[in-house]
């Protein structure tokens, strides 16, 4: 028990860092001043594992399966309020997506629902080119919320009585260039 | 002259030093063979007594005309052998030095490519010295009064220190009184002296010096010249008292039914700390104890209706149809002791200062603290009841790169005062939210300490925001502050009565103009550039202009009154001096040849070049050139000369090294 | 026999050539190739010296200046990397590669970088091999070039 | 005054209310919107989460489409407004950005060089058409009705053109002009949980709640909006947050193109307003219904 309280600096993965800051921006976190504002002003930081502040030390010293395994980064609403407060400019949830890109890449998604509705939500992108919100949220509940589809129908009846749901997907006309651009993507490798 | 050069050449052993890589001989040898070469030598050590005698005699006995000698490095030597030179009736500038000890013999194994090396550098310093030309040394004599600019305690201290060595002084501040920020302070850190007994005596004592000629309300309009002979302009405001005339009996501010108009923000920005009528002292101890009258509250200039404070002096001393006037005077050196201002934290709209009542400032806070001032020194809400928790913000407005990405320096330990002076008057609970605490002078960790057991709490932490809005019990009729606690790595929401701002240190405004009519700069940060960080933190690029305070970089009490003293002390030794010898290697412009084009003009980093529009040219100002050639190589038209650098000499020294 | 690179060096003389000293002082050993000119600030650097330089038979020219924000006149370098990036661009036209000239920020305490880069822009002129002019270039040359000329107006751009 | 109109999938969908006003109003303003042929998805914040070489590259073809027609780019949705907008930065900032992201445009025959202006319909009504006109153009006077003017994240961060990023005042200005009260509303551009209502409900209710809080507090009758994101949560999730907190708020959420048509006079239906969740009842119907 007390070993495991000493985090040992050989059990750390100091390549983490390395890759976070080959990310555009991702170097700057090299001057985080473990200052708090982010955490003192995001307005989920109080369900975090850790705030955004928290992250970067994890980060930079090295806790990799803490950070990604963390649900701070599924969440962070993109609000963008860090962002625009950090003293030293960091561009804290530019390198939230990027964590959480990382994430979903090793399939660190279990029990992350808004990682499945993200990966929902991109294939309906790329099947029409648009979102079609009835078909998503079908789909999302079918994945990750089957449990609790019932309580997506009050929201759904609602939304409905209000004429507010469409049942048609929109497809756009050339989605062959979606795909095309997607293979090109592919091909040239994310960044 | 070309033709009549007569070279002297003396080659340096520097025992085994040099010796042991080059050849001396073969470059004696062949320093013989170079034209104009008169003689050539070499010897052990050229800087000893009989090296120097050696070269003295020659002068003498050969009627040399140009010494050359090639051993260590000129940044080494040079001026020694110059005045070997001067003592034998040589002009000092017509000496060369070849650098063939850290140039060569120390960094190269190859014994040839060495003596290669070093053949080339002699060839080319003889080449050089053909063109040399005998430059006049040139001295400026230092008028002994001095300018300072700034009444703060910065400016009050080297006035002082000058005064009382019997130097005149012409102080200029633009507000109605001396004094500067400490004059609106309580007690001062670390100490907890009361500011108003060490600085009172002061500011009276400046008010009386028969050295010093006080100008307040006044500002500086022009600045010419140059080191020991500035000629500078001062605008002094209409304060529509007549100094001369007002014994500071208060009369007029009694019966003036006028009020100031009270400073934008929030209510406790009505905080005063003299009287709140339109005719006012900015505060009883103001020196001079003449009134002012603020125009912009004033019934009889806003309505044309009023003159009571007129009828009520029974010195006539108020004047309506006063001017600005304007005075010159001649100094010899300038010390800029111009301070800071505030850092104006209503940019930080998270923070709420003027949208939210009992969101103060620092300042708002001293003033309010203040004995003399409008709660007579009570700390207390908006509401007049005392707050029974106060959250003191650090770090606002600086260490962030959207404002000041600096640290002001002092805002963390007056913030550990006021945490100190609030438990001392109220029961306050008191937090401090920081990032780090920099305590780092005499007595501040101590300080500190001292704190910790006052039960302060200290939370570490930059807060995200100060909200009205209460969700939790307890909250209502609070300020929230939101912040993360970091060492406890939790979302705190701590309610509170009151919230100080311990806002930075930023250039006064203004500054950046003063510097620029002075000739010197400004930085990134807008506080005036010193001329070395470490070693000339007094001086600036500019000589006879100097600093003192806040107004060069944040800093507190204790440095800046060092800083005021040393600035007092360089100009001193400028006085003592009475000369100063300025660069002859300076640039100058060939009538003749300048287009006018103004290319060079903007250019010069010290301003020393101006247009001449009669004549339609450029112009150098000697005194002000330092000679560093930058117009030289940017004149189109060749019309610009680096004396010392001159393009054939350069050329020569070039052909020489590849010859 | 290798080639033998001859390189002048214009160095400022508050920080490249005090630099230079250091080496020295400290006994780093580099190449002897480079021969040092000593100006006050590398804003004196006309571009006729290096052009010059280079017609009188040098392979390389190095020009050593403050780091920015550190010069002794305050922004003389500034100027000077101002005029070497328009040089590089003019270079060609007299027939000289625009590697042969290069600029150095080296510090008064960096004498291990001075020797550094004199070691490193030894090699590099070796494998550009001696400068030639054509031999057309060099005829119709003559000494009274004038790059002020070519410079001309350029001096405003930044 | 002529734009490139990007209406985004909310607005075509959950969202058609605003549509239904951005319809009545926007010819009374003076705005020809035209829609952007074939135009896709912006890809919203979920598609940065999966794929960002990806997500700039299909928010680049929207760029790519509009460019050729020399117009703004403007939009209603403020996740698309910052989606696109952040696209523009990006592909300037980043040249190893720009140059992939060319690459996978030139497959699909498209060219983007970074000359589209994108920007929020608010904006436009704002700067382009100016209080003051709107002004003039008031035939029904909302006095009495007093308005929450919330702004939401992503029109005001990380980069805006708003009159000030923290606290924006040109709703408040607009909702004066058009005769109504704009309520104390410090929270104004606080996160209402964005897309996290779909995901992570409770945290995001709860985000919600200390809005409505905010607003309720002072009084606001309704809120106004310029994001349909921030009107699903606030006005359709109402329901839950007072099941949630016990609270009983009942404040009714409305995109600002509905209340400037309210005010210029047009019918309750024509606006979209009965599709408003929680029911405009009472005074509020009564000043906005006439
Ligand atoms: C809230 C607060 C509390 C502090 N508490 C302490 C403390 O307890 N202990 C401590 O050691 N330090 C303290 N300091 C720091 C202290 O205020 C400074 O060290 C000190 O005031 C610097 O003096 P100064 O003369 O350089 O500048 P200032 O006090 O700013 O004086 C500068 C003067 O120059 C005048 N001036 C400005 N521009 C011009 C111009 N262009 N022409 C003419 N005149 C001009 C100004 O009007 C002013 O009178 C505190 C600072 C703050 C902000
Ligand atoms: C590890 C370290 C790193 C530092 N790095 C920096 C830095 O990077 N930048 C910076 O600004 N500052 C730095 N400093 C601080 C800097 O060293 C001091 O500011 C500076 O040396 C103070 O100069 P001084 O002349 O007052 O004292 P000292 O350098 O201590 O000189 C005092 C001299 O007085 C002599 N002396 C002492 N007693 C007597 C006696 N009774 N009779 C005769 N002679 C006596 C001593 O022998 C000594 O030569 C550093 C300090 C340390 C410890
Ligand atoms: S606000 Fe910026 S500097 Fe401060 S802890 Fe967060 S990331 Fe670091
Ligand atoms: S962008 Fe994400 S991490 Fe940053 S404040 Fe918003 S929710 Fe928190
Ligand atoms: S102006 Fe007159 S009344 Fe006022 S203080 Fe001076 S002497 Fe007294
Ligand atoms: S004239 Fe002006 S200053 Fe004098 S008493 Fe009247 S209001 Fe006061
Ligand atoms: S002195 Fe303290 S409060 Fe002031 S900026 Fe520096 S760290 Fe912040
Ligand atoms: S004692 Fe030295 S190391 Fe410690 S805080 Fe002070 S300056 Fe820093
Ligand atoms: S650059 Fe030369 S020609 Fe032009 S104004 Fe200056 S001196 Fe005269
Ligand atoms: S040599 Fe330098 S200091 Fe002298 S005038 Fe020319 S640019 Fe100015």
């Amino acid at each position: 028990m007390i070993e495991k309280d000493i985090v040992c600096e050989a059990g750390l993965e100091h390549n983490f860092l390395e890759e976070i800051y080959s990310l555009p921006g991702g170097a700057e976190i090299k001057k985080c001043i473990q200052c708090g504002t982010c955490t003192g002003s995001c307005p989920t930081s109080y369900v975090m594992d850790y705030g955004p502040r928290k992250i970067f030390s994890l980060i930079r010293a090295g806790f990799r399966d803490e950070v990604l395994n963390s649900n701070t980064i599924w969440f962070c609403s993109s609000c963008y309020t860090c962002t625009v407060r950090c003293p030293k400019e960091i561009k804290i949830t530019d390198v939230m997506y990027a964590l959480k890109r990382l994430a979903i890449k090793e399939g660190r998604t279990k029990g992350r629902k808004t990682a499945v509705l993200s990966q929902t939500f991109v294939s309906m992108v790329n099947k029409y080119g648009r979102n079609h919100e009835t078909e998503l949220m079908v789909r999302y509940i079918l994945k990750a919320e089957f449990f609790n589809a019932l309580k997506f129908v009050t929201q759904g009846w609602n939304l409905l009585s209000n004429g507010r749901l469409p049942f048609k997907p929109h497809r756009i006309k050339h989605i062959n260039e979606i795909r095309k651009i997607l293979k090109k993507v592919d091909e040239l490798g994310e960044i | 002259m070309d033709s009549e050069e007569r070279i002297g050449v003396y080659i340096c052993h520097c025992g085994t030093n040099i010796a042991s890589k080059v050849d001396i001989a073969e470059i004696v040898e062949f320093a013989k063979g170079m034209k104009g070469v008169i003689v050539a030598k070499d010897y052990k050590f050229m800087c000893s007594d009989p090296g120097q005698g050696l070269i003295e005699k020659d002068i003498k006995e050969y009627n040399l005309n140009r010494i050359v000698v090639a051993s260590c490095s000129p940044l080494m030597h040079e001026k020694t052998f110059r005045k070997v030179c001067e003592r034998s009736g040589l002009n000092p500038y017509l000496f060369t030095m070849a650098n063939i000890r850290e140039q060569c013999s120390w960094v190269h194994i190859d014994e040839n490519a060495a003596t290669e090396k070093a053949k080339a550098l002699v060839a080319a310093a003889i080449r050089r010295s053909a063109f040399l030309e005998p430059l006049e040394r040139r001295e400026v004599s230092i008028n002994p009064t001095t300018l300072v600019v700034g009444g703060g305690i910065a400016g009050i201290q080297a006035s002082l220190d000058l005064a009382e060595a019997g130097k005149k002084v012409v102080l200029v501040e633009r507000e109605p009184s001396i004094g500067g920020h400490m004059a609106k302070f309580d007690k001062t850190f670390p100490t907890l002296d009361c500011a108003a007994c060490i600085l009172t005596p002061k500011m009276v004592q400046v008010g009386q010096h028969p050295n010093i000629e006080l100008f307040t309300y006044s500002e500086v309009e022009d600045v010419s010249g140059y080191v020991g002979n500035f000629k500078v302009k001062i605008r002094k405001k209409a304060r529509y008292v007549d100094e001369n005339l007002c014994n500071g009996c208060g009369m007029c501010m009694e019966k003036c039914p006028g009020t100031r108009v009270p400073r934008k923000g929030n209510v406790h920005e009505r905080l005063s700390l003299g009287p709140t009528s339109a005719i006012y002292l900015p505060s009883m101890q103001a020196v001079p104890a003449v009134p002012v009258i603020d125009r912009n509250s004033c019934i009889y200039f806003q309505k044309g209706k009023c003159r009571i404070c007129e009828k009520v002096c029974e010195r006539d001393a108020i004047n309506f149809d006063m001017e600005d006037e304007f005075h010159e005077f001649e100094v010899g050196n300038i010390i800029i002791a111009a301070g800071f201002q505030t850092f104006d934290p209503s940019v930080v709209i998270r923070y709420r200062y003027g949208l939210l009542p009992n969101v103060l400032t620092a300042m708002d806070f001293e003033i309010m603290n203040c004995a003399s001032g409008s709660t007579g020194g009570k700390i207390l809400k908006s509401d007049g009841t005392e707050p029974k928790s106060v959250g003191i913000i650090h770090c606002v407005g600086s260490r962030d790169k959207r404002y000041h990405e600096y640290c002001s320096r002092v805002c963390c330990m007056y913030a550990l005062k006021f945490a100190h002076l609030i438990k001392e008057k109220t029961n306050a609970e008191v937090y401090n939210f920081y990032i780090d605490l920099r305590c780092f002078g005499k007595g501040y960790e101590e300080f500190y300490d001292r704190l910790l057991g006052e039960d302060v709490r200290f939370v570490r932490g930059k807060v995200g925001e100060i909200t009205d809005l209460a969700i939790h019990p307890g909250e209502q009729g609070k300020l929230i502050i939101r912040v993360e606690d970091t060492l406890i790595g939790a979302v705190r929401r701590v309610p509170v009565d009151m919230v100080i701002l311990a806002t930075g240190l930023e250039a006064p405004e203004g500054l950046a103009e003063l510097a620029k009519k002075c000739n010197v700069s400004v930085g990134k940060d807008g506080f005036i550039i010193e001329r070395h960080p470490k070693l000339g933190p007094v001086a600036t690029a500019t000589d006879g202009v100097f600093i003192a305070g806040a107004c060069q970089s944040p800093k507190d009490i204790p440095d800046t009154v060092a800083q005021a003293s040393a600035a007092s002390s360089a100009v001193l030794s400028m006085i003592m001096r009475g000369k100063i010898e300025i660069e002859s290697a300076t640039a100058e412009i060939d009538e003749e040849r300048c287009s006018g084009c103004r290319i060079c003009n903007d250019l010069c980093p010290y301003m020393a070049i101006s247009f001449e529009e009669e004549k339609g040219v450029s112009v150098i100002n000697e005194a002000l050139c330092k000679g560093c050639g930058t117009c030289v190589a940017a004149c189109p038209s060749n019309a610009i000369t680096a004396k010392h650098f001159t393009n054939e000499q350069i050329f020569s020294e070039i052909e020489g090294l590849l010859q | 026999m290798t080639f033998e690179p001859r390189i002048v060096g214009f160095l400022c003389n508050w920080c490249t050539y005090t630099g230079a000293d250091l080496a020295g002082t400290a006994r780093i050993k580099y190449a002897p190739n480079l021969r040092a000119v000593r100006v006050m600030c590398s804003g004196r650097i006309d571009p006729t010296f290096v052009i010059k330089t280079f017609l009188e038979g040098a392979d390389g020219v190095l020009i050593g200046g403050c780091h920015p924000g550190d010069c002794h006149y305050q922004e003389g370098n500034y100027k000077a990397l101002r005029r070497y990036k328009l040089l590089k661009k003019i270079l060609p036209d007299y027939g000289i590669e625009p590697e042969r000239l290069r600029l150095e920020w080296v510090a008064a305490s960096e004498g291990d970088r001075f020797a550094k880069i004199v070691d490193e822009f030894t090699e590099e002129i070796r494998a550009l091999g001696p400068l030639s002019f054509g031999e057309s270039i060099a005829e119709s040359m003559s000494l009274d070039i004038d790059p002020h000329k070519e410079l001309e107006g350029r001096e405003e751009e930044k | 005054m002529k734009y490139t109109y990007y209406p985004g999938c909310s607005v075509k969908a959950t969202a058609n209310l605003y549509q239904d006003s951005i319809d009545a109003v926007a010819p009374l303003l003076g705005l020809e919107l035209e829609e952007l042929e074939d135009w896709n998805c912006c890809g919203a914040t979920a598609y940065m989460s999966v794929k960002e070489l990806m997500s700039f590259a299909i928010s680049s073809r929207n760029l790519a489409l509009a460019e050729p027609l020399h117009r703004d780019l403007v939009t209603p949705c403020s996740a698309c407004y910052t989606v696109l907008k952040k696209t523009n930065t990006y592909l300037a900032a980043y040249p190893e950005l720009r140059q992939k992201v060319g690459k996978a445009l030139e497959v699909a025959g498209l060219s983007y060089s970074g000359n589209v202006k994108v920007r929020h319909l608010f904006n436009v009504v704002i700067d382009d058409v100016g209080i003051e006109k709107i002004s003039s153009m008031v035939q029904r006077n909302l006095e009495g009705l007093r308005v929450a003017c919330y702004y939401g994240c992503q029109i005001a961060r990380p980069e805006t053109d708003l009159d000030h990023p923290d606290n924006p005042k040109s709703m408040e200005a607009l909702v004066i002009a058009l005769g109504a009260t704009a309520s104390y509303f410090p929270m104004k551009t606080h996160c209402c949980g964005a897309s996290l209502m779909g995901t992570e409900e409770e945290l995001a209710l709860r985000l919600c709640k200390n809005l409505l809080l905010n607003a309720e507090r002072n009084n606001a009758d309704v809120i106004v909006t310029v994001c349909p994101l921030c009107q699903m949560n606030l006005d359709v999730y109402q329901g839950k947050v007072n099941k949630l907190f016990g609270t009983n708020f009942h404040i009714p959420v409305i995109y600002f193109t509905q209340l400037i048509g309210a005010a210029m006079g047009l019918p309750f239906k024509k606006l979209g307003l009965h599709k408003v969740a929680m029911k405009i009842k009472g005074e509020p119907k009564r000043i906005l219904n006439g």
